[in-house]
């Protein structure tokens, strides 16, 4: 019996009806009834995937429901993996979205710091002027904008599903159709909250544009493929890819990486993911940080390996550089971040990096023979899939929750929330263990692996290898200690100590539908941390199915992680069990020596002697980051900017000095902005050719014919 | 000698050989730098003898023995020298602490660690092919040689003493002497000696440099001499 | 292995946790005579801890969970990684798990715990030692993988009972360039975890110059016996995986408890050394500025790189 | 380093043979100590006399260190809070703050003529008093400074070593 078909209709019809919902349904019950959809398409999307997962392969052709090539479908394992990934995020953010878009709280939801530029957040701004903070409630009341608009709702399971259905693509033509659907309403998503934040155009306008090129590059390389393999469908192109010319197949694969590692989040392609994720409303952050960025990993794998059939060292060689440069720049921003939210999108760069390491890793040892250890790293980067997508999506949920409770953004104006939101703080605590890569946090697991794999690949022959490996190691231990210090930030500072800030103080706990959406991934983190060797036969299936290798990475039946051609194996478990019994062991010792039993006391907090120190003395996240913005100068070159106002009477006695200093995003300026300069040059000099006839306009396209069917003529 | 202990005597004087050229780019001290230059002459003498000996090629001993005579004696002795000139005649009221280190390098010490790290990955890369040909623990080592080149060829960019760039200088000339031994155990003596005199020469030169420097700059900053241009 | 396995597992845990004090006693003593000073003895670290387990326990306004909590963890943390590591014997109920990576993780997660509560106590100086920990740390993680890395390549793997029984079987591998760099490399990356001199001062009392102490400054009684304990620990397991990673000759590969005492004496006296040697060298050495740090550990970076790449291109080691 | 490694070899030890133990009985409070002290000073307004003696007491030559007393960075981790000069006005709650912050027990050492009865500068305008006006002091040492050896008495029998 095979549950995948059904499933997908399951997914297929609860998207309508969940637009429709969301589109209909009167202002009271609709977040509701989209959240009560989205959740069922989710759950759909886990059971396909699963069934997927256990080995249920599914194909269909629809030619009806669509004109010309019609609804390709088929589904394997890899798709599997992705879908039940998608769909499991899916079902927890969409509980977590009911109540985000439920009315209440001390605040309105999804209103940020308003008048600032988030661009600028590492800026030298301060706590203490809470005269700044947007105090009015734009969209307090009314419904008809932000998260809880018509538009808002009904999109929200629209995007899930294509998201959902994405992997499901068994044509080009299909694939394509739901990349765009997805795109699409994620841009309608990124822009719900454009009345009360004017960033968030600019950002909606960076990712639409960016967005696109990509899919253009999408398009042109998948059809330059389909037209070479002489059909659409992925049967036909896997059959065709053989015996294409190393050139064509290059250009393919080029084409397609640059598009699918943008839409990964990966550095230099990554100027639309800081912007775009911070301004969308937090589940839908989350959606995206999540699952959308999964997507990109999976189209590389698709084409990459299983479509192409892998390739050349070169290629591979390729993806590792992006996937480093993305680790070590995503997470030296996020270190610079001060914007809660822009720092887990960067700590997002730096995740689908680290994923794209191990991709490339796979591929290059692969292309080297080496297929055990090729389907190792590729087990590792598929594990990081699932790992970082569990552990940001509750990030991203939590980050929400102190938005929607403050109404800030800004770690430098946050703190103390662990006395107000303990649940949401202890919840954000466990994602962040994640995050660090430290155990026991599922993070931790998959950087592991990920490790054993590049340091097991010293055997495969060849200088790449010897000379790529251990830069690939120092990079991912290098993120991974920022990682820590990114995240002792994100908790230390935004949920420790006092409030900073009026709005920091006032905050109160989330709804419990924000709570239990935030608690089911809490789960998924604490399942992966704790027993990952489950995992392991669906990944040996994925591995497999991607034709990377018919090995087992991971051997089976074990709860910890043990691999299956060496001796290393991890027992998460234990470790987390000898950790608590330490603890406990260590708390009971320390009290025996006491004669009597000390009271623990109260005291105020030690002060140099000088008068209670005030929040305002506390570190920010700004000064905790800037050591590190010091040793890592050269990169980062931060805009630092002294203005000394001297009094009236003598240039040497100083009225004010103001010290600004921001860390721009160095990829960007040097990049996108000359980039940027050039298009916006050349279109000037174009002005000169609409002189607003329209009959010269005409003459325009008259003129393009004509040339086109001449150089058809000339049988070019 | 028996093969296990050739290879790996000649393996540790490779080691100290390359680790040398990495605490040139390390330190500021020139003192410790110049202290370090010998000990790199020294381990390429031993390189020179570890093979000399184990092919029973006396002539490559005394090769060995001049090299070690020249580059862990003579030269750090000049070099020394021309350092302890410039501390005692700068007196007391001048900059001696930065005339007797490189206090700010073209390029930061931690940045041209790392790229040295990365010179040594790719002297690697490219003397792979030359190593596949006849993989002996000499050829083995070869590309310790190249990326001491590297290295020594990366000092002489990065520093700003002219003292530190002769030691620079040196640290180059002894990769390559080093390539030749690994590659060709060794060239024939003649042609080792005329490259000696060359080194001596240049050292010489260098020398009378620095001190024509510091009488007209007071100081040995090489950025200095672009006062010396027209425009 | 069952039985006498179970047993050095424990002893290893009893070892260091009631030798690290010691060795921190030893090391002030070394330094106090090179001084020209007496010196307090060498229990003097065991009388600290023991009067401060008895003073009242105090917790200052406005911290919370995780300001409780780190000391803990931290002592926890490090007494699992004592428990891992083969200092005594490398036959061990828990051998399987010994991974050098996990070891260099957990002690991170005791660095992280102890800056988390830094920054919850919310002080100027919590969160400066908070942040100059965490840059520390966070430049110190690549070196020290990079050297787990080089030493892991003879034996193939990560595993540290099988590198220190690989190293035993071919004593050849520890006068190989690769180990050398590579045992130099994570002497340098200890120094910095471990906080001490050249990286951070732990003697320290201007708070200008602080990066550890500035962290625990809020800490009284019971909670300040935990984190110095829990330091004390640091420095003594990770002597000890020196150690045992550059002169593994003792540590017992059967499962004879003759052997296993024997091992626990040269692990004692093999600690015991090198911290005469760190003590000594700290007499002649001076802190470097924070800032500097970073070209310190840039080179040991180098030298960890050098011993990863040398181990390809230099057949020193006889064993492969 | 070869210098300082000759002048280590040359000097030796130059800590002076300790004086007999104290007789004095220790206090009730210090017996909970067990032989090791942590102190945190407190220059309360003084001309800084006290500050070298104390600085000469934790020397090479007199040692306190051996007796297991040891100078620390917070009043959270001092048992000791050892006192010096008269009280000013801006140093009075600071040091109530200073004790106030020691965990218990806690002891509080004047060092010095000032600290017992302001010294030189009774009287003066920006004396609020003695340090025995502002906290309860459990053990003084008077002197004008007050020579390290006292100092290091007193210190010892705190230690009970």
């Amino acid at each position: 019996m095979n549950a995948v078909g059904p499933a997908l209709a399951a997914v297929g019809g609860l998207a309508v009806a969940g637009a429709l919902a969301g589109g209909l349904a009167p202002a009271r019950v609709r977040p509701l009834a989209a959240g009560l959809c989205t959740a069922g398409l989710g759950a759909a999307g886990v059971v396909a995937g699963a069934a997927a997962l256990g080995g249920a392969r599914y194909g269909v052709w629809l030619p009806g429901l669509l004109p010309l090539a019609g609804v390709r479908l088929a589904v394997d394992p890899l798709s599997g993996l992705f879908m039940a990934v998608t769909g499991a995020v899916t079902v927890a953010v969409a509980v977590y979205g009911v109540g985000y878009a439920s009315p209440g709280g001390g605040m309105h939801g999804g209103r940020g710091p308003g008048d600032e530029d988030a661009a600028g957040s590492a800026g030298g701004r301060h706590a203490g002027s809470d005269a700044h903070e947007p105090r009015d409630a734009l969209a307090a009341g009314g419904g008809d904008h932000g998260v809880r608009s018509r538009g808002a709702q009904a999109v929200g399971p629209v995007f899930a599903g294509a998201m959902v259905l994405v992997p499901a693509a068994g044509s080009v033509s299909t694939f394509l159709l739901l990349w765009e659907l997805m795109a699409l309403a994620s841009l309608l998503l990124v822009l719900a909250e454009h009345r009360e934040r004017p960033t968030v155009r600019s950002a909606g306008l960076w990712y639409a544009v960016m967005t696109h090129l990509g899919l253009v590059l999408l398009l042109v390389g998948l059809a330059l493929f389909a037209a070479r393999a002489g059909g659409e469908s992925f049967a036909a192109l896997r059959a065709g890819a053989g015996g294409m010319p190393a050139g064509v197949r290059g250009t393919v694969f080029v084409m397609t990486a640059l598009a699918f590692t943008s839409k990964a989040g990966l550095a230099p392609l990554h100027a639309w993911l800081p912007r775009a994720h911070p301004e969308a409303p937090s589940h839908v952050s989350a959606l995206m940080s999540a699952a959308m960025v999964n997507l990109g990993v999976y189209g590389l794998l698709r084409v990459g390996f299983d479509l192409l059939g892998g390739g050349p060292a070169w290629w591979w060689l390729l993806l590792m550089g992006a996937g480093a440069l993305s680790a070590v720049y995503g997470i030296l921003q996020a270190a610079m971040a001060s914007d809660l939210k822009r720092l887990l999108a960067y700590s997002t760069s730096e995740n689908l990096g680290l994923v794209v390491l191990g991709t490339g890793a796979a591929g290059l040892f692969r292309a080297a023979g080496d297929r055990p250890l090729a389907a190792l790293a590729l087990a590792a980067a598929l594990l990081h899939v699932v790992n970082h997508a569990a552990f940001k999506a509750l990030l991203f949920c939590a980050a929400g929750s102190v938005l929607r409770a403050t109404g800030l953004r800004d770690l430098d104006r946050l703190g103390g929330l662990r006395a107000r939101m303990p649940v949401t703080a202890g919840l954000f605590a466990l994602g962040a263990l994640g995050a660090v890569a430290l155990p026991p946090g599922n993070g931790f697991v998959s950087e592991w692996l990920l490790l054993q794999a590049l340091v097991h690949g010293l055997a495969v022959p060849g200088a790449a290898a010897a000379v790529v490996l251990p830069v690939a190691v120092a990079v991912i231990a290098l993120s991974a200690g920022l990682a820590a210090a990114v995240f002792v930030k994100a908790l230390g500072v935004g949920f420790f100590a006092r409030p900073r800030s009026a709005g920091a103080g006032r905050a109160v706990e989330s709804p419990p539908a924000m709570l239990a959406g935030m608690a089911l991934l809490a789960a998924c983190c604490a399942a992966l941390a704790l027993v990952p060797g489950a995992l392991g036969p669906a990944l040996t299936r994925a591995v497999r199915a991607a034709g990377v290798g018919t090995e087992k990475p991971l051997a089976d039946g074990e709860l910890g992680v043990h691999l299956a051609h060496t001796s290393a194996a991890l027992h998460p478990l234990w470790v987390a069990l000898a950790l608590v019994a330490g603890t406990a062991a260590v708390a009971g010792l320390a009290r025996l020596p006491a004669r009597r039993r000390a009271r623990r006391r109260d005291a105020r907090l030690w002060d140099c002697g000088g008068g209670a120190p005030t929040a305002r003395m506390a570190y920010t996240a700004t000064s905790f980051a800037e050591p590190l913005q010091r040793v890592f100068d050269d990169v980062l070159a931060p805009e630092q900017d002294v203005d000394v106002t001297p009094v009236r009477e003598s240039a040497y006695l100083v009225e004010r000095v103001r010290f600004q200093r921001l860390v721009p995003d160095r990829i960007e300026h040097r990049l996108y902005r000359p980039l940027l300069a050039a298009v916006s040059g050349l279109a000037d000099r174009a002005r000169g050719l609409g002189g607003g006839s329209v009959h010269l306009y005409l003459g325009y396209g008259l003129f393009g014919l004509v040339a086109v069917l001449a150089a058809l003529v000339v049988g070019w | 000698m028996s093969h296990g202990v050739y290879a790996q005597l000649l393996d540790l004087a490779c080691g100290v050989f390359l680790l040398c050229a990495v605490v040139v780019l390390w330190r500021r001290e020139l003192a410790v730098v110049v202290r370090v230059l010998a000990v790199q002459g020294a381990a390429l003498a031993a390189i020179a003898a570890v093979l000399g000996g184990h092919e029973r090629r006396w002539g490559l001993l005394v090769v060995a023995a001049g090299v070690g005579v020249l580059r862990a004696g003579v030269l750090p002795y000049l070099l020394r020298r021309a350092l302890d000139v410039g501390a005692v005649g700068g007196g007391p009221y001048r900059e001696d602490v930065s005339e007797g280190r490189e206090t700010r390098p073209v390029v930061n010490v931690a940045a041209s660690l790392v790229v040295a790290a990365l010179l040594v990955l790719l002297a690697y890369a490219v003397a792979r092919p030359l190593v596949a040909l006849d993989p002996t623990p000499a050829t083995r080592a070869l590309p310790v040689g190249l990326s001491v080149v590297l290295i020594g060829f990366f000092a002489l960019v990065a520093r700003r003493r002219a003292l530190a760039q002769v030691v620079g200088f040196l640290v180059l000339d002894n990769g390559i002497t080093a390539t030749a031994f690994l590659a060709a155990s060794g060239v024939p003596p003649i042609v080792e000696l005329g490259v000696s005199f060359d080194v001596l020469l240049a050292v010489l030169v260098l020398y009378v440099l620095t001190a024509r420097m510091r009488a007209a700059f007071g100081g040995t900053d090489l950025d200095d001499l672009r006062e010396l241009s027209d425009r | 292995m069952s039985a006498t396995g179970y047993v050095a597992v424990a002893a290893q845990v009893a070892v260091v946790a009631g030798g690290a004090p010691l060795l921190t006693g030893w090391m002030r003593q070394v330094r106090a005579r090179l001084e020209g000073r007496a010196g307090a003895g060498v229990v003097q670290p065991w009388r600290d801890a023991r009067k401060l387990l008895r003073k009242e326990p105090v917790s200052p306004t406005g911290t919370g969970p995780a300001f409780r909590l780190a000391p803990l963890l931290l002592v926890a943390g490090t007494a699992v990684v004592a428990a891992l590591v083969p200092l005594a014997a490398t036959r061990t109920p828990v051998s399987g798990s010994a991974d050098l990576i996990l070891v260099v993780a957990l002690l991170a997660l005791g660095t992280v715990a102890l800056a988390l509560a830094g920054l919850d106590t919310g002080t100027a100086f919590g969160g400066m030692g908070a942040s100059r920990e965490m840059t520390i740390a966070a430049l110190v993680e690549p070196t020290i993988l990079l050297a787990v890395f080089a030493v892991s390549i003879p034996a193939g793997s990560t595993n540290l009972p099988a590198i220190v029984a690989g190293t035993i079987d071919h004593p050849a591998r520890t006068a190989s360039p690769a180990e050398l760099l590579a045992v130099a490399a994570l002497v340098v990356a200890v120094l910095a975890e471990t906080g001490r001199i050249p990286v951070d001062n732990p003697a320290t009392h201007l708070e200008l110059t602080m990066v550890h102490e500035a962290m625990v400054l809020e800490y009284a009684g019971p909670d300040l016996a935990l984190v110095e304990l829990g330091s004390q620990m640091r420095l003594a397991v990770l002597l000890g995986l020196v150690a045992t990673l550059a002169a593994p000759w003792g540590v017992a590969t059967g499962g004879s408890p003759a052997l296993l005492a024997l091992a626990l004496a040269l692990l004692v006296a093999k600690v015991a050394v090198l911290g005469t040697a760190l003590a000594a060298a700290e007499v002649f050495r001076a802190k470097v500025r924070l800032f500097k740090v970073p070209e310190l550990l840039a080179g040991s970076f180098v030298l960890a790189l050098l011993a990863v790449v040398g181990s390809y291109f230099l057949t020193g080691e006889a064993g492969r | 380093m070869g210098g300082l490694l000759r002048k280590i070899r040359g000097t030796g030890r130059v800590a002076e043979a300790a004086p007999p133990r104290p007789e004095a009985d220790p206090l009730p409070a210090a017996r909970e100590l067990g032989g090791s002290v942590q102190v945190r000073c407190v220059d309360a307004g003084s001309c800084n006399g006290c500050e070298i003696e104390i600085g000469n007491a934790f020397g090479p030559v007199y040692d306190a260190e051996r007796y297991g007393v040891r100078l620390v960075a917070s009043p959270r981790h001092a048992d000791v809070a050892l006192v010096t000069g008269p009280v000013t006005r801006n140093m009075a709650e600071p040091l109530r703050r200073t004790v106030a912050a020691m965990p218990q027990p806690a002891i509080v050492v004047a060092v010095g003529d000032c600290a017992l009865d302001c010294g030189e500068f009774a009287g003066g305008y920006g004396v609020e008093g003695s340090v025995v006006d502002m906290v309860s002091v459990d053990v003084s040492v008077p002197g004008c400074p007050p020579e390290p050896a006292a100092i290091v008495t007193a210190l010892r029998t705190l230690t009970g070593r």
